[in-house]
């Protein structure tokens, strides 16, 4: 397989398959078991300094902040994470120094808002390296591929880009057409993490709405944590299996956590706490904001409950769940 | 003239390139639709005279009827009285099958060819900025048949004679280097929109083009805001100009905020 | 890309995805129109003698045997038909002479019930050829690949086999992990017909329980006709979009049949006709009793409706159903 | 002995296979179950010493409480009380990934290196018998780490020298031939249950091996009901016998038509 050009971006979280086949077979359990346990619990027996993760949902939008907040709090280091569209998911560990290197489809960025201030400092400064670049599909298609437990997919995107140029796809000649085509390598994450609408102990998972890329990504992943809204009877699942996005034999670790995603969005349920976000993307202009954001609300507090309350409490939640509804009109605080 | 000033009285330059923007979508096609100006754009069409477009956003929403500016790409309105909700895989298939009229970018940088750069300022190692990079910029210029792009405050360091760095392909290098790359065959930039004025593609040379300025603008300042050459043909037109009821939709139904137009 | 070896089964339904991409652009239409019509009409406008056709479910399971059956009223010929697991849908097609050509993963079996007399008989006697061998498996990548508008999809499945000898598979060595990996080429079938649960007029699908694949197949299908259950309005697709499988624009047509898939399974609703099924194992063992099943159960009735009366009406009908439940035991009347 | 007729007075050849098939099957691990036999012994095993037996099917059932036999992998008694409804894409891609631990087939050919042949007797383009071919045999063959076959009856005819066509993969040609070939490392054939003994494979040839004989068989009838020669090594076993409750769950709740059982 002649290859014409490659990438010379860092290949992060590719395993031979044979060897991701061997990791599945000793490490990812069949049995239905009771896997909830607290956060605190998830985060030191699955997260190890130096792991790469990645973040289920869209940046900002239905993704377990929850999980998030307490890497932090473990003090967790030298993380790469998967720039997979993160936001706030990753602003959050790079400003507050957990992941030091990102794979970058798109990073530092919340989107309408602005650029990130605390990610882009610490890129800028050095402080956190992009060892490679990628796109959403090819990010989407890394995954993709790890969950067909394949070494890469083909794909048409990316070719003739330095986005191509800094990742770590390879292109070769299509033997059926003759054409060039991009190889996108799979990817594995040591963990991931995901936030769901609704699931059972065991962690058999239901998800409203868009699923993003959470269905591939749990797949691929080593270890995979699962936050949710609520726990339901594994009765509910089995009276309607074709809602089941994450069957329980992709899951290690479940944690209950209402408004788990919060300030994010979480589809159908709670809207973004635009306030709160606003008062991130002040703070963490400098370091010592950041230091000032994680004094009050992460070590401040024992846990996400208590985070919750100092955000403001049911009143505030009740507020999210009527703009998710358009009851409300938007407010954008974070506006210059 | 800057970006932030009102264009005249009646209407700002975003709301200009918001409405100029929706003029170029033809109902019943399809269109993938990134963040900011090009999302205002799609709903303005959608709520005027493109009742059908079909928007298809990357996290999976698919077909919605949108009341309002969604604030992400990724959020629950993507899909608001959608007819499908699925998954990123799922949109990105059917924009590599072909299935995409017209994807709809914003930009920081963009060169002759229509090549756009949205990672990074400066060297890519150590960069005076560093932008959010591709998103599924590069996979919508890409994978649609045709591509329409918004940069919405043209001068010399937008329209750029050469990118920091190319992270979504318009014409690559020139005539047929996007065959030669692999990308899709008969695929390309289509318009890029600026406060300025409107451009195409030469069909030859595939370098940029004017088809028609604002009628506040004047070719010197297009010009004059430009890292390159444009190619001037001896005919454009002038820009139409948004109706009273364009504005209204754009400033009470779609971004009541004022977050993008007002910007 | 150079290539270890290749299979030598006839490469079917493959284009070069640029030729795909702008036949999607001229051919399928992104307007919300009503597509609803006869059986007659979609059959007499979508299907040409000599195409590739697919139908969706499993063969026997969630199959539109209301399309099938027009297929053979309407004497379509020379047929090549997707084998990804067929069963009574090819049979029928087989056996009356309409499909001379398969591709097969399964085909001329009725899995519990034994192998087909009419796929058989038409296989052994020459009239049926099976131009190339592959799995279930390879056969779903196929339409994947389709679906993702690509040449082919890698997988590690048929390799060092008589059926991958006989695929159109290329085997190539992988250059991520320097190993052999086998490249399923895409599948682009002319028509596929696929029985769903519900959808709209303009063919935004939902399916309870498993796909099968379904999806894929919707997606890489050039023209696609659906038959349905039942017709609901677009409101209640909109109120729940992520019960959409197969969304409009993919579509070309739409037939509202009620126990469309009989005598085959519908899940959820109805279950096997076995006692119509072993009518038709009795007489497909000869060419003269496939000639008067066709005379009797299809030239002999003017509508699947009529024929549905044939097969016992409404009074058989809900004896499916309450089969289908599993209220009244299995009756296995084909039995040797 | 046929494989028609009772072993006894107790059961017969066909629910001793079943009772012989279950008995390999652990609770807590994941079988993807292909047509016939190999369900009867899944759904056994799950009502009996292996509740949490995670059951697969093809077509996209996944975790069923099986009450009885299906008729199809593919109709919706194979996600009966599942735990996921998914899609043929999902649990292939599963296997591929490692994720099962058995792949139980049956078949109407092998040879010694526990290869299968479900496409033919005869010649390809001519044969004399057309059987169905691949399904999902080959894939499940490929892509699980052990595979566990069923011939229901062995002979010169089933167990046989030189296959019409190798369908799906055993050891192929003998050690390292998998690995070889591009098929996952340290995956391959682990038993064959037919109506005269249990059969593994010897670690060093890869050669069909006797594991134990069915009690009312000798291992010359296992040499004489071959076309190649199997290892039998100094000591084997007895193959144990079902109990009267294996057999009323067989009789009563899986098979109550005598489908498969007595056929």
């Amino acid at each position: 397989m002649e290859i014409i050009s490659e990438g010379k971006g860092q290949l992060i979280g590719w395993h031979d398959p044979d060897e991701h086949r061997q990791f599945v077979l000793e490490n990812k359990s069949r049995e239905m078991k009771d896997k909830t346990m607290k956060v605190s619990e998830a985060v030191s027996r699955f997260i190890k300094d130096g792991d790469f993760i990645a973040s289920g949902g869209f940046g900002h939008a239905r993704v377990s902040m929850n999980v998030v907040y307490e890497i932090v709090r473990q003090k967790k280091r030298n993380l790469i994470m998967a720039g997979k569209t993160a936001v706030h998911d990753l602003d959050i560990l790079v400003g507050n120094g957990c992941v030091d290197r990102v794979e970058a489809a798109y990073s530092f960025g919340y989107e309408i808002r602005g650029l990130a201030p605390a990610g882009r400092r610490m890129v800028e400064s050095g402080r956190c390296k992009v060892v490679a670049e990628t796109s959403n599909a090819g990010y989407q298609w890394r995954f993709l591929a790890g969950m067909m437990g394949l070494p890469f997919v083909p794909s048409r995107t990316m070719l003739g880009t330095d986005t191509g140029r800094y990742s770590s796809c390879k292109t070769v000649i299509d033997p059926f057409s003759g054409k060039p085509i991009n190889l996108i390598p799979a990817a594995y994450p040591d963990v991931v993490f995901i936030h769901v609408h609704r699931c059972d102990i065991y962690g058999n998972c239901q998800i409203d709405g868009i699923l993003v890329e959470d269905c591939e990504l749990a797949h691929c992943a080593r270890r995979l944590i699962i936050s949710t809204e609520e726990i339901i009877d594994n009765e509910v699942i089995r009276s309607e299996p074709w809602r089941t996005v994450i069957p329980f034999y992709l899951v290690d670790a479940v944690v209950e956590q209402p408004f788990g995603s919060h300030p994010c969005e979480m589809q159908e349920k709670y809207f973004f706490d635009e306030e709160h976000i606003a008062e991130w993307l002040s703070l963490s202009k400098t370091d010592e904001g950041v230091q000032k954001y994680a004094d009050k609300y992460i070590y401040g507090v024992k846990d996400f409950d208590e985070y919750l309350e100092l955000c403001g409490g049911l009143k505030k939640m009740r507020f999210l769940q009527e703009r998710e509804n358009l009851r409300v009109p938007l407010i954008t605080p974070w506006r210059k | 003239m800057s970006a932030n000033t009102s264009a005249n009285n009646k209407y700002n330059v975003r709301e200009f390139i918001a409405f100029t923007g929706a003029k170029v979508l033809q109902d019943k096609t399809s269109v993938f639709v990134g963040t900011g100006l090009p999302m205002i754009a799609a709903i303005l069409a959608q709520k005027t005279h493109a009742p059908q477009l079909l928007i298809i956003f990357e996290a999976g929403g698919v077909g919605p009827i949108l009341p309002e500016l969604p604030i992400s790409v990724g959020q629950g309105l993507t899909y608001y009285r959608g007819v499908a909700a699925g998954s990123m895989h799922n949109v990105m298939s059917i924009c590599q099958a072909g299935y995409i009229d017209v994807g709809f970018l914003g930009a920081a940088q963009v060169d002759m060819y229509g090549n756009i750069n949205t990672t990074c300022i400066g060297d890519h190692e150590h960069p005076s900025v560093r932008l959010p990079g591709s998103g599924g910029a590069s996979d919508i210029g890409s994978l649609s048949h045709k591509t329409i792009i918004i940069v919405a405050g043209q001068s010399r360091r937008t329209f750029v004679n050469k990118l920091d760095f190319l992270t979504t392909p318009g014409y690559l290098d020139g005539p047929g280097a996007r065959e030669r790359a692999g990308l899709p065959s008969r695929s390309g930039p289509y318009r890029v929109i600026t406060q300025l004025g409107v451009f195409g593609f030469d069909n030859k040379s595939k370098k940029m083009m004017l088809l028609s300025v604002h009628p506040w603008v004047t070719v010197e300042e297009i010009r004059d805001n430009s890292g390159f050459d444009i190619v001037i043909p001896e005919k454009y037109d002038i820009s139409g100009e948004p109706g009273e009821k364009d504005l209204e939709i754009l400033r009470t139904q779609i971004d009541r905020a004022s977050l993008i137009i007002g910007k």
